[in-house]
């Protein structure tokens, strides 16, 4: 699908909820912003930069957490975060710091259990982790509340503000109130078009 | 933040590995099938030791290549599924380069494996006992280019639901030449004939698979993430 | 019955039973190595190499042995759900495996001077070859699957369906009449074993068993020690 | 609402059809990886006419049964992940019922066209020509043994991540009777010997396969919803 | 895991909520109730009966939707329902009825796509239909809100008052307030306890 007429920017220190309805296209712009799907038209720029697809740049600016849990349940919750830390700097995150992470969604308990015996909701959390670990300015969150209870949602939602205070930002797409202030953008205003332009029509 | 681009390659390998051979993984899983292929051809064609010593290295050839393509099957799948590609991809090594070190990773904790398990099936088949040597080493040379190879298959399948069986398909044709040099290879030693010329050009094979696997594979991946 | 399916009570059976055992293998062990590789003559076709047999033989019917004892606990397991039944099975198989691979490699090599060749496609020692992948797959499942007991479930209707292979191979040397020896000891009309033969072998068939025993029994005490590691590990999960 | 059974039962069979030959279904994948693996061993083996001749019935059964063992990885996982495997288990059919219609639903799907397909391999193989008519039958006869069988090792791994070859181990070793009367049954006819003998001991293994196949299938898929 | 002291009973009209933090064991209840996972100690009982694992009776009197979506990616939206209809009562959906089901989650455009094309949120609506078109006493909802935007929910709420008017029984785990009426079970009054007993540790 095409986003006609979408512009918006993300300040440092911002935080960006994409509402609508489903199947309005949040998921889909968040892939486009992190680079797995191509700009078919416009542009997107970092800084003064334009970012391409697979950039390195690009790889080192953002954390993204989608629908899946990136998980591997044979895997313990530590050697989980060890092995994606791994990938996104080549090097080992240090002790204290995942334990303080992981105390953020009260995991703390978990962190030497395989993540298979985790429950959605703990799974969802271990997946979210993600953020306190890697130092990245912008973070894109597809539906990071789905599953948590009350008061996960609250440690999720002082994560995010801590993130902001730092000069982070933000760009979150979610259906329920997360508790944060950010500005929103209604996806309703931009009209999906079809993939192809009028010419094949 | 700084990165470390080996460190990450490398660490690649490593989880590959311990996932290969962590409960459930490929490795174990690849080398049982290859053992019992290989022990069902006797059982279809005959105990008659000339027929089998005949037909033992295309008979081992062509079954360390069906156990690769099986556990090819899920090289990206897995990743795929659970959303880890898409770290993967956001990884500042890129995705050739992630590409290639799940490639080496697969090669190392699957084929491996077979490799060294080879010479117990040479008995099995009654291979010729000067055949051993070239049989191994064909396979040690050829053996990377199935891995590769493989790895574009893979990667092209992997958003299809029961790639498993279209990456077949696709494999099987590419893998054509690597099998024909290396049984003619171990053929040729085991009628004490140079084996050197099959041998060179499945050497030139893994080389022109190591040249543009990790590329085609990464541009397919990339592919599938759309 | 469900008395023992406490560990302690098991344990404690354990350790009565365990210094006998250790005993009568170091006796049978002994004797039965004097007797075969000394006391007894050797064959007047094969020569020297009948000695084989003394390990050979004792190996195969272990073999089966441990795939009954494994095929018990599964019955046991899959009826009564008996959770030492379910790690009774587990501590058998690679056992069972041992065996089997024994037994493999020695016919192998006995096969090599009274045949020529290690091996032939025969009934025997296809079937036997079977069971070896059978006792592979059984613990392959159980090293596989996510939770122990579900995995140990799972493993025990493998081995149910798998003691179809069990009869195969005790009539094959019948059923295709091929190389291998048909049954010479346990026959209906009595052994047609030499007795100066038959003697060394017994001996070192109740070796090979007191041994099972042993390491059977070890290991059972390994797999409910990880028994209770993993149950304080879900407890921890759950908290 | 009034529940017929028997609807139930061949609508899970038309499902399962419709399912395997739509896109990326396994009926058009085993095919041609039978085909493909088939004529991969010529390459193998060499073209002699002879030596192909000779080891052709038991080449052709073995890669049937390993195009069958492929397409099997998927029998219930696909069902088990998207999470139908729970509306299949509260199905009033019952978990047997249902395990009967999908294996049957397996084989007219995807084993049937290897059968179908067989003759022609047998000319790729230069398979001697009075022995068509008794491969075809040894097929029809001992293939669905090799669905029953295979749905068992199916069902005992759904729960596996990467089932797919901790099936081939589990179920090879079973094959192996059905292979060697099959693979009997073709080689008496090509040599004119009766062939009945073998065949009446396929038709055997099939029935007892028949006999415990869904009801073992079934319990291990229970065991796979806890 | 086992439940230690629960005890609860739905009587025909009742919705009875599951509340629990994350990894209370809502789920594997539920997964207990619809006869997925065995009993351990105590009984099941529906009506006067005994429930057991698997029992035809159990099947013919429950709807249950868990944390997957149910759905062939390669058939279309009524198809998935029509086999559904078909694997549970051997019969085929009446049109109308379908498309009744549909215009509740607003899906009425989308019944002819195939669902591969669908969003998380489309997919988890189209799994929802499930309970509008098959005619059972006890719905099992595992997390029916989750992904669903506000009108969704709604028209869920709905759906579920108009089930217990009807005289239905509703079992449902769930984070979210849902707008519907119901008795609360907390999932912190049953101790769970290790799968074993006592001897083991
Ligand atoms: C790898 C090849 C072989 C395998 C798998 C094998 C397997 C077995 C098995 C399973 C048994 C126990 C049968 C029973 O209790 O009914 C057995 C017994 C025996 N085997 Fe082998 N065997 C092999 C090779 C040989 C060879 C080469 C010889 C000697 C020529 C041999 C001689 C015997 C004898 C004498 C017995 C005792 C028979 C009896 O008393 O029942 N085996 N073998
Ligand atoms: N296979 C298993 N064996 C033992 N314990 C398990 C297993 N799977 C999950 N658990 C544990 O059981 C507990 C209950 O899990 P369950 O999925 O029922 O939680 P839940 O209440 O649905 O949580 P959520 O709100 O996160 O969905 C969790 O603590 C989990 O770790
Ligand atoms: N591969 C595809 N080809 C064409 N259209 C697609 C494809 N995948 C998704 N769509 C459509 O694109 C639209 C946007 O989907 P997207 O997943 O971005 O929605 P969303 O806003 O995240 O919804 P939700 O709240 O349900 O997660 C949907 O209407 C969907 O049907
Ligand atoms: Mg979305
Ligand atoms: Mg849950």
């Amino acid at each position: 699908m095409v986003f006609e007429k979408l512009f918006f920017e993300v300040n440092p220190g911002e935080l960006l909820f994409l509402r609508g309805r489903n199947g309005s296209g949040k998921s889909t712009l968040l892939r486009v912003v992190a680079g797995f799907l191509p700009v078919r038209a416009g542009t997107l720029t970092y800084g003064e930069e334009a970012w391409g697809r697979g950039d390195a740049a690009l790889s080192e600016a953002l954390v993204y957490a989608g629908h899946d849990n990136a998980l591997k349940p044979v895997l313990t919750l530590r050697e989980n975060l060890q092995e994606l830390s791994r990938l996104m700097t080549g090097g080992l995150l240090a002790e204290n710091r995942i334990a303080e992470a992981a105390e953020i969604f009260n995991l703390g308990r978990l962190l030497d259990q395989p993540v298979r015996y985790f429950s959605s909701g703990q799974r969802h959390r271990s997946n979210l982790m993600r953020f306190a670990c890697l130092d990245r300015p912008l973070w894109l969150m597809d539906e990071p509340t789905v599953g948590l209870d009350a008061e996960n949602r609250q440690a999720l939602a002082s994560l995010m503000k801590n993130h902001l205070a730092a000069g982070g930002m933000i760009l979150a797409a979610t259906h329920d109130p997360i508790g944060a202030e950010g500005r929103e953008i209604d996806m309703r205003d931009f009209q999906p078009t079809a993939t192809l332009g009028e010419e094949w029509l | 933040m700084s990165t470390s681009l080996s460190g990450i390659f490398f660490g690649v390998i490593k989880r590959d590995i311990r996932l290969a051979w962590s409960q459930g993984g490929t490795g174990t899983m690849a080398l049982s099938f290859f053992l019992i292929a290989v022990t069902l051809f006797p059982f279809g064609v005959g105990p008659e030791p000339q027929v089998l010593a005949r037909i033992a290295p295309g008979v081992i050839w062509v079954v360390a290549l069906l156990a690769c393509l099986i556990s090819l099957d899920r090289l990206y799948q897995a990743d795929f599924e659970d959303g880890s590609l898409d770290d993967l991809a956001l990884s500042p090594l890129g995705l050739t380069g992630v590409a290639a070190a799940k490639i080496a990773a697969h090669w190392i904790s699957t084929v491996l494996p077979l490799v060294v398990a080879s010479p117990l099936l040479g008995i099995l088949m009654n291979l010729p006992e000067e055949a051993y040597g070239t049989m191994v080493f064909s396979l040690l040379l050829g053996t990377p280019a199935l891995s590769l190879i493989g790895s574009m298959g893979a990667a092209l399948t992997v958003s299809v639901r029961r790639g498993g069986v279209l990456l077949s398909l696709l494999v099987l044709p590419l893998y054509v030449p690597t099998l024909i040099f290396a049984v003619g290879a171990v053929d040729a030693s085991a009628g004490h004939v140079d084996a050197s010329q099959p041998l060179a050009l499945l050497g030139a094979s893994s080389l022109l698979a190591l040249a543009i696997g990790p590329f085609v594979s990464a541009q397919a991946l990339r592919l599938s993430l759309e | 019955m469900h008395k023992f399916a406490n560990p302690a009570q098991f344990n404690r059976l354990a350790d009565r039973i365990l210094p006998w055992a250790k005993a009568i293998l170091a006796a049978t062990l002994l004797y039965g190595l004097y007797l075969a590789l000394f006391d007894s003559p050797p064959d007047r076709q094969q020569g020297e190499s009948v000695r084989i047999m003394y390990v050979h033989v004792p190996a195969a019917w272990m073999a089966m042995f441990c795939y009954m004892v494994v095929a018990g606990a599964s019955f046991t397991e899959i009826v009564w759900r008996h959770p030492l039944a379910l790690l009774a099975g587990k501590a058998a198989a690679p056992i069972g495996a041992t065996f089997t691979a024994l037994a493999l490699i020695t016919g192998a090599l006995w096969g090599k001077p009274t045949w020529g060749t290690y091996w032939q496609w025969d009934g025997r020692m296809t079937s036997v070859l079977v069971l070896f992948f059978l006792y592979l797959g059984y613990m392959a499942i159980w090293r596989s699957m996510d939770e122990e007991e579900k995995a140990g479930r799972a493993a025990s209707i493998l081995a149910l369906v798998g003691v179809i292979n069990i009869p195969i191979i005790k009539f094959s040397v019948e059923w295709w009449n091929t190389l291998h020896q048909p049954a010479s000891v346990f026959r209906l009309d009595g052994p047609t074993i030499d007795g100066n033969m038959l003697w060394p072998l017994f001996t070192m068939a109740i070796a090979f068993k007191a041994y099972f025993v042993i390491v059977f029994l070890y290991r059972m005490k390994l797999e409910i020690n990880r028994r209770k590691i993993s149950v304080l590990r879900m407890s921890q999960v759950n908290g």
